[in-house]
């Protein structure tokens, strides 16, 4: 089926963003209006276009436009088309979603930034891009989108970038994320060549007729593109640092939404992986690694956004782990991307509430029993916090759980080491979230003498809410007669196999209730009542290693920055002394033989006579010895 | 006697003439080298006549003498004005030009 | 025993007799003219009989070749491309010679004396140059025309001896100009000594002094292997030495330097063309059937000039130096030419001679405008930023230059284009990329006088730039034409040759 | 008269008028300059308009006899390929005048000379491109270094006449290993079916392979050295740091392009043999080009070196293209060399402003110009973009395809390649972050943003690099039909895909 309606999803916020662009300092009043306005249309066409398939049977669900020949060379034919199906809208719907509402927030929290009409630009320009990349029918079209998400958080991550940190971040981020793209361009390689076509759907038409091997070999490429939009390790470094940018920006690209483009890409790609199994057992390591990581990092900041940062980085491991394991996993991936997106898009706001009344203070060492000042915020972030450890009948807590449940019926020793660690990050997840819950909202006051903690203004607080509403409700309406599995079940599920049980669910659901409350006890244990202002510097190596983010920059610096900047003055000093220097030396070298030569002309008269003679007796010589 | 001796002298003839431009400094001496070999030269070619027994070589050597003679017009008027000038017939003075 | 005298094809001489005649003339102008007169008359008595001779080989184009003066003589197509080309030249030479200014009032006087000083003061000026120009136009014409060993000789002595003195008239740096007679003098003559000595061994070798006859001694290849070896080599000294190829060269750069500019630019232009002349028909015609034995030698020295010209020049401080060395470079060139053996070779040899000459003439012509108070200035450090004092005349030199260079749309890169051409198809490749390697050496210096002149601010300010007389102006300019039009269109002068160019064996 | 003679013959009239203008009126003659060069542009846009995407050979032929002793053929005619880049030299005249208007006014010769010397060279530019006889060629190619020279020398910063001259004598030496092989195939041809220099007769000439060798290497030579191809690059960044911006402009962005425009033209067409014996070779070292020019890039502090170097790192992937002998290796790379003149006109111009603001080429005398000169900055900002090949930006096409065009043939080369788009990031990332971002620095509190003329100079080459990325379809159409030609003349054909048969 065709509509005429998708290109719309994409280019009107293209467009408000360039005319924002455009416009300039007179768009200033009424930018960030603007905007909002084009973000919530293209959340009513999202709407729409939902409630429109909704209706339809289940096979003829999937709605294509195609816009005009974008490529054409020889066999390499690439349509700019777009693809709206089960998957897609899900995303869709979130992103116009949670946007719409970070563009209502960022009203309010920008308010007094003097180029709010470039931030909204930029968001513009953000939800253009991501919703290109869920829409696009092809891995081509899908790169587009891709690095247009990456170039948006490029620019927001650095909007304040008159701080050269700022900046860094900023180009750390996409740096980080250049290197999965080079994933991504591998695999649409491997795919024309070994398919002919780079469209999903062509691709997976003939996907049955390629070599394991070069599925598994597009598989790892796309798992890398992956790692580096989604932060999963080892590119995840750059999440941290990525919250230089405002946390409106936080919330939507860093939480919600860009960051689950690798879980989106892998689930887009199911035809490749279900065919390549080494490819998913990679999946499935990455996202294992990934989890705990996160987990292990966001125990240890005290800076509140850079640990919910490190929990985004744990929670989309969990979602990593689920596509791994195949038709099996994906739909509680994308589940859990769609709860996540909610609380810890919420989080995020609450967090920037907090900052907002705070003096911009990220350090929770100096919150504190803020509970009092900002009960809205306390209330969602509580309600958030409550969803992503996984309490019931909170959102996360249904799809945790059947990702941890998926984990253990993959079956084996794989099974029960998966499912386990899973576990343990359900027990660090709870910790580390408890931690942050006490450290800001309990105890006692740390904050600085100007502080003036308040509530935010409504524009601010009512986005919240409405976040807070689906972290409690989105788990049950969506798991509810299994109806995402079913939703999706058409896009990666096709063949309907059931699965064998290894645990019974309710035993999984206890284990994992039991690793929560495990979680919060001990972190209650710890961080319950009076803390210090400042950290503790006498903290054991593991502490202090999971401040350094588990020492990835380090390794990073050690192993490709320091290398790599050496073989830059290697490079530099080579071809200004070696290259250029041979250049120069046959130029040098044709003045020496000159000077040298010239020698030969003394002025004297019998020196020439001399060579004259010389030159007849040897031509003489010459032609003798070889004549006769 | 074999006429090749006389080519034989012609040569060493002409060697030590074309020896002598290389070694001797006095112009009027290296000029006197060189008609030297052209003599040597001459020899050659009266020799061959004999050898090949037709007149052109001996004819050549009435032109080569000919020409010689010009030769020591404009060599010795060359050479002369020079020596007015520097005071001196050596050609190792005449080395001003040689950068 | 009779005595018949011989047939005497005045007609196909006529070019020849004309100059002679006129140079015979003007001996006798010098004698008993008055002084006041004298400059005028010996420049119209010269530059007519050039013209008319001009005539005379215009006449004799179409005429079907014919040897003349029994068999010592041949008129063939080459012989009246190379007479006029020499004849084009040398009537432009007049016209430089004109601006007497280069000449010593009174060669025999000492350099600095009160003589002299009194023969400047009182204006004298003497004349001789022109007779003596016209004396080796003469010789430049018979040289490459002469069909056996005899005149070929006389020629080559001809064209020699009036330039050794010309080379010593300079009216300044005198000591300089006589050294450069003494050496030009010393080594032309130590030369011809060769060039005598091998012609007699090949007179052994063939028993005969007509280039026919050596060519049919070799082709039937009864002689003494030997003596065709000497006297082939020996000879091709004397030839090697007057084209300025290494390791004869070493004459050239002091000679140019030393001589008067004017004789210079003569010298440089017509000696090739006459002395190439003479080569390619020595090789083509009479030595071809030896090539086994002398191409390989011919092939080194070949190689061996462009690269000592090209190389050599880089060092050099001296812009009549430079071109000197450009010259032996290009000498290396036209060698490959010689090389070639073919119909190919000597079209393309032709057209170089033609194009090479035309430039050379202009880039000496040009040389003689700057100047500061005591005359002509050659010293390259001083010609730095001369664009920025007259343009014009940088600009002019960079069309020479680059035409030495062999920039495409001047005619130096048609004539190596066809004459490296010409190469290859007889399958001397190694000689080629010689060619085009030195070539690229070569671009270097002449790119560097360009940077100099255009892109260096003048330290001292002192050099001038003369508004040339009239006839040095012309012939500036149309040495630049010629290199310009050749380059765009040479088509006339190709087509002309192409319908010329046979030797007649 | 013909329209590609038109074409070529009106800016060197302009010249001539121009010539005759009064020297100290230079608005004037700028003003002339830039409207014959508007003339020009319009010209070849009509050309462009003209051609007949479906009809395969060469177009608007013309041939007259020039130099018939020598088979030499006044001849000329486009294809796509050689379209593209008469457009793209023509477009970017016009836009070279209007933005480096005063460049011209602190050279060692005067204003007038300046666009006398423009002008003969975008007149060299169209032959050079438009030439089917490859003497003809090589007379434009040769031609064409004088104007340039004189540019450089005459109008650049810094070391200009060291830069002048190295550029010149790099291109001769490279001209004369041409000039050896063009002799060579002449004579063949001569030999075979007389004399000619008419290419596509060329193309037919029987040559046995060691020859060929020979002859592709000197081609290839000269062209690898234009291009330029690493190591033979060493005089591009000097050139393009003692250039004027706009000269740089149009010697990054049209002259090295006759490199690569060679090497299909001439190299793969007349040498198919050849080519494929030399291909491993030349495919290293272009993957040697794409990362060592990065590395390099990332390494200079000067930004105009540093521009030059992400050039040779572009040129890298064109030639990968081309001689990855695909479909889409080459026509990417063909439309890469389109790609390449916009974005590094836009690089460059917007370098060549900030520069003559600040007075200094250093990066690092730069900081926060975002928050100074947004508009500047912005535009810096996309010509970026576009050099790392953001998708949305006409070079993400060509990139892409080229590196697609090369997978299918070449994987190991392709991947290899491909870590270039990572060090694209870097080397574009560094300038931004250092010039554009971070506290403005003291000093630079007060330049001025881009002026009316500025913004129109740089606004259609901004608007051609989205344009082309989101829909290249106009310039493929014209490409696609050459570059197959292309591939077909050197005897390939597409490496089928692995999985076969549409279903």
């Amino acid at each position: 089926m065709t509509s005429s309606n998708l290109v719309y999803l994409i280019a009107l916020p293209l467009f408000s963003s360039a005319l924002l662009m455009l416009l300039g300092r007179k768009a200033d009043k009424w930018g960030h209006i603007f905007a909002t306005l084009i973000s919530t249309s293209t959340f009513a066409i999202g709407a729409m276009e939902f409630l429109a398939m909704r209706d339809r049977p289940e096979e003829s669900r999937a709605v294509t436009q195609k816009l005009f020949t974008w490529i054409s060379v020889g066999s390499f034919n690439v349509d700019a088309g777009l693809l709206l199906d089960q998957l897609s809208i899900a995303f869709v719907l979130l992103i116009t979603g949670v946007g719409t509402l970070i563009h209502v927030y960022s009203i309010a929290y920008m308010s007094h930034d003097r180029d709010r009409r470039r931030f909204f630009a930029y968001l513009n320009f953000f939800i253009a891009s991501m919703l290109l990349l869920v829409l696009g029918d092809s891995y081509l079209n899908l790169y587009v989108g891709w690095e247009g998400v990456g170039l948006a958080s490029y620019l927001l991550i650095g909007f304040w970038n008159q701080k050269p940190e700022y900046a860094t971040a900023a180009k750390k981020a996409f740096v980080a994320n250049r290197v999965g793209d080079f994933g991504l361009s591998i695999a649409i390689m491997i795919a024309f060549a070994n398919f002919g076509v780079v469209s999903f759907h062509g691709i997976e038409e003939k996907v049955g007729g390629a070599s394991e091997t070069a599925l598994t070999a597009m598989g790892l490429m796309l798992l890398l593109a992956a790692t580096g939009k989604s932060a999963q390790f080892p590119l995840q470094a750059w999440l941290g640092d990525a919250m230089a940018g405002p946390t409106p920006v936080s919330a939507l690209i860093h939480a919600a939404t860009m960051v689950t483009a690798g879980v989106y890409l892998i689930t887009r790609s199911n035809f490749v992986f279900d065919n390549a199994p080494n490819a998913q057992l990679a999946v499935v390591i990455i996202g294992t690694i990934t989890l705990l990581f996160g987990a292990i990092i966001g125990t240890a900041k005290d800076d509140i956004k850079k640990a919910l940062a490190a929990s985004t980085m744990s929670q989309i491991g969990y979602m990593i782990l689920a596509t791994g394991f195949g038709p099996a996993g994906y739909a509680f991936a994308i589940m859990h991307l769609l709860t996540h997106g909610f609380f810890k898009a919420g989080m995020f706001l609450g967090a920037g509430s907090v900052m907002h009344g705070m003096n911009d203070e990220v350090n929770m060492r100096r919150y504190g029993g803020l509970a009092k000042f900002m009960p809205i915020t306390a209330i969602t972030f509580g309600l958030g916090y409550l969803a992503i450890i996984g309490v019931p009948p909170f959102a996360g807590f249904y799809s945790k759980d059947k990702i941890i449940e998926t984990a253990f019926n993959a079956g084996g020793v794989q099974g029960v080491i998966f499912g386990s660690a899973a576990l343990l990050g359900a027990v660090i997840t709870a910790f580390y979230m408890t931690r942050v819950m006490l450290m800001t909202f309990a105890g006692n006051k740390r904050w600085a003498d100007d502080a003036h903690p308040h509530e935010s203004p409504f524009l601010m607080w009512a986005p919240m809410v409405v976040l807070a509403i689906g972290s409690v409700a989105s788990g049950y309406l969506l798991y509810s007669g299994k109806a995402i599995v079913k939703w999706l079940a058409p896009v990666v599920d096709k063949h309907h196999h059931e699965h064998e049980e290894f645990l019974q669910p309710i035993v999984v659901t206890s284990l994992a209730i039991a690793a929560v409350v495990i979680g919060v006890g001990i972190a209650l244990a710890k961080y319950r009542g009076e803390l210090a202002a400042s950290a503790p510097q006498d903290v054991s190596i593991f502490t202090r290693v999971a401040r350094r983010d588990l020492l990835q920059d380090d390794a990073n610096e050690f192993l490709f920055m320091r290398p790599g900047q050496k073989l830059t003055q290697v490079l530099v000093a080579t071809d200004e002394k070696v290259i250029d220097g041979v250049v120069r030396g046959v130029g040098a070298s044709a003045v020496g033989s000159a000077r040298g030569m010239r020698k030969l002309q003394t002025g004297y008269v019998r020196n020439y006579a001399l060579l004259i003679l010389i030159g007849a007796l040897v031509a003489l010589v010459a032609v003798l010895v070889v004549s006769l | 006697m074999n006429p090749t001796n006389y080519l034989y002298l012609s040569a060493i003839l002409f060697s030590i003439g074309a020896v002598g431009v290389v070694v001797r400094r006095n112009a009027i001496v290296v000029f006197m080298c060189i008609e030297l070999m052209l003599n040597a030269a001459n020899l050659a070619f009266v020799t061959f006549a004999k050898m090949n027994g037709n007149l052109e070589g001996q004819v050549i050597a009435f032109f080569t003498m000919v020409v010689a003679a010009c030769e020591v017009v404009v060599g010795l008027a060359i050479i002369v004005t020079i020596f007015r000038s520097r005071r001196s017939a050596s050609v190792d003075d005449a080395s001003l030009l040689s950068r | 025993m009779t005595f018949t005298a011989p047939a005497l094809e005045y007609g196909a001489l006529a070019p020849m007799l004309v100059i002679f005649g006129a140079a015979v003339i003007a001996v006798i102008v010098e004698a008993f003219v008055s002084a006041k007169l004298r400059a005028p008359v010996q420049l119209s008595i010269a530059l007519g009989a050039i013209v008319l001779s001009f005539a005379q080989v215009w006449r004799l184009r179409g005429t079907s070749t014919a040897t003349a003066a029994v068999n010592s003589v041949v008129v063939d197509g080459p012989v009246l491309f190379m007479q006029g080309t020499i004849l084009i030249l040398a009537f432009f030479a007049f016209l430089l010679i004109a601006d007497m200014d280069a000449f010593a009032a009174q060669a025999s006087a000492i350099p600095g004396s009160v003589e002299e000083r009194k023969a400047l003061q009182v204006g004298k000026i003497q004349t001789e140059v022109y007779p003596l120009t016209l004396f080796a136009v003469g010789g430049m014409m018979l040289f490459p025309a002469a069909n056996d060993l005899i005149t070929l000789f006389v020629a080559l002595e001809v064209l020699s001896l009036p330039l050794y003195l010309m080379a010593g008239l300079s009216r300044r740096r005198r000591l300089l100009s006589q050294e450069a007679a003494l050496k030009y003098f010393l080594l032309g003559a130590y030369s011809s000594a060769f060039f005598l000595f091998g012609a007699a061994f090949l007179y052994g070798y063939a028993g005969d002094v007509s280039l026919s006859g050596i060519h049919a001694a070799i082709a039937s290849g009864p002689g003494n292997d030997a003596f065709l070896l000497i006297g082939m080599i020996s000879l091709s000294v004397g030839l090697l030495f007057k084209v300025g190829a290494a390791p004869f060269h070493a004459w050239t750069p002091d000679v140019y330097q030393g001589a008067p500019t004017p004789v210079t630019a003569f010298m440089a232009a017509a000696t090739k063309v006459a002395a190439f002349g003479a080569a390619l028909r020595i090789f083509y015609v009479a030595l071809s059937g030896a090539q086994w034995s002398w191409k390989p030698v011919i092939t080194a020295v070949a190689i061996l000039t462009m690269i000592v010209g090209s190389v050599i020049a880089i060092a050099q401080r001296d812009v009549k130096r430079m071109l000197a060395y450009s010259s032996i470079a290009h000498a290396g060139f036209l060698l490959t030419g010689v090389l070639a053996l073919n119909q190919e070779g000597l079209k393309a040899s032709l057209f170089y001679l033609a194009s090479y000459g035309f430039t050379t003439l202009g880039a000496f012509a040009l040389v003689t405008l700057v100047r500061d108070s005591s005359g002509e200035v050659t010293d390259l450090n001083r010609w730095v930023g001369l664009a920025k004092r007259s343009p014009s005349v940088a600009l002019i030199f960079s069309i020479f230059l680059l035409s030495f260079a062999g920039i495409p749309l001047t005619a130096g890169f048609i004539g190596k284009f066809t004459i490296f051409t010409a190469a290859y198809d007889s399958g001397n490749i190694g000689v080629v990329v010689a060619g085009v390697l030195s070539s690229a050496i070569a671009a270097f210096f002449y790119i560097r006088v360009i940077v100099m002149m255009f892109f260096t601010d003048p330290e001292e300010d002192t050099v001038t730039v003369t508004i040339p007389s009239l006839y040095t102006n012309l012939t500036i300019w149309i040495a630049a034409i010629v290199t310009i039009a050749l380059g765009v269109f040479p088509t006339p002068i190709l087509d002309a040759i192409a319908s010329l160019a046979t030797f007649v064996r | 008269m013909n329209l590609l003679t038109s074409m070529g013959a009106l800016p060197l009239l302009g010249a001539l008028l121009i010539a005759f203008l009064p020297a100290a009126n230079t608005k004037l003659i700028k003003q002339a300059a830039f409207v014959i060069s508007l003339l020009v542009a319009g010209v070849g846009i009509s050309a462009a308009l003209g051609f007949d995407v479906n009809k395969s050979g060469f177009q608007y032929v013309e041939k007259y006899s020039w130099i018939p002793a020598l088979g030499i053929n006044y001849q000329l005619g486009v294809d796509g390929i050689s379209l593209i880049l008469i457009l793209l030299s023509v477009i970017l005249v016009p836009i070279v005048i209007l933005a480096g208007w005063n460049e011209s006014e602190n050279g060692r010769f005067s204003v007038k000379t300046f666009y006398v010397l423009i002008l003969i060279l975008e007149t060299m530019m169209i032959g050079v491109f438009a030439a089917t006889d490859v003497f003809l060629f090589y007379v434009f190619f040769e031609a064409m270094l004088v104007p340039v020279y004189f540019l450089i020398g005459g109008y650049g910063t810094g070391a200009r006449q060291a830069a002048a001259v190295k550029f010149l004598l790099y291109s001769l030496f490279g001209g004369l290993l041409m000039l050896a092989s063009i002799i060579g195939i002449f004579v063949i041809s001569g030999n075979q079916i007389g004399r000619t220099f008419d290419i596509e007769a060329l193309s037919t000439l029987q040559i046995d392979s060691t020859t060929q060798n020979f002859l592709f290497l000197g081609f290839f030579i000269a062209f690898a050295i234009k291009a330029p191809l690493w190591p033979m690059h060493t005089w591009l960044p000097d050139a393009a740091k003692s250039a004027t911006p706009g000269t740089s402009v149009l010697l990054l962005g049209v002259l090295d392009k006759v490199g690569t425009f060679g090497m299909i033209r001439y190299c793969v067409e007349l040498f198919p043999e050849a080519s494929k014996t030399f291909t491993p070779l030349i495919i290293t070292l272009s993957v040697i080009s794409i990362l060592y020019g990065a590395f390099l890039a990332i390494g200079q502090k000067d930004i105009k070196g540093l521009i030059a170097f992400t050039s040779i790192s572009h040129f890298g992937f064109i030639t990968l293209g081309i001689f990855a002998m695909t479909t889409q290796g080459n026509s990417g790379a063909t439309l890469y060399m389109l790609n390449h003149g916009f974005s590094t006109a836009a690089l460059f111009l917007t370098a060549g402003w900030m520069i003559s603001r600040r007075g200094s080429s250093t990066i690092s005398e730069f900081g926060g110009l975002q928050r100074v000169t947004p508009i500047l900055a912005w535009s810096f900002f996309i010509a970026g973009m576009s050099s790392l090949a953001l998708p949305g930006l006409s070079s993400f096409v060509s990139e892409f395809l080229v590196l697609v065009g090369t997978y299918t043939r070449y994987p190991v080369a392709a991947i290899i390649a491909t870590f270039g788009i990572i060090l694209a990031a870097l080397y574009i990332l560094i300038p931004v972050q250092k010039a554009l971002h971070g506290p403005t620095t003291p000093g630079n509190e007060n330049l001025p943003d881009l002026n009316k003329r500025e913004i129109a100079a740089i606004a259609p080459v901004i608007a051609v690099i989205i344009a082309l990325g989101f829909y290249p379809k106009p310039a493929l159409d014209i490409i696609n039909p050459a570059a197959q030609a292309t591939i077909t003349k050197a005897g390939f054909s597409d490496p089928a895909p692995v999985v076969g048969g549409d279903k």
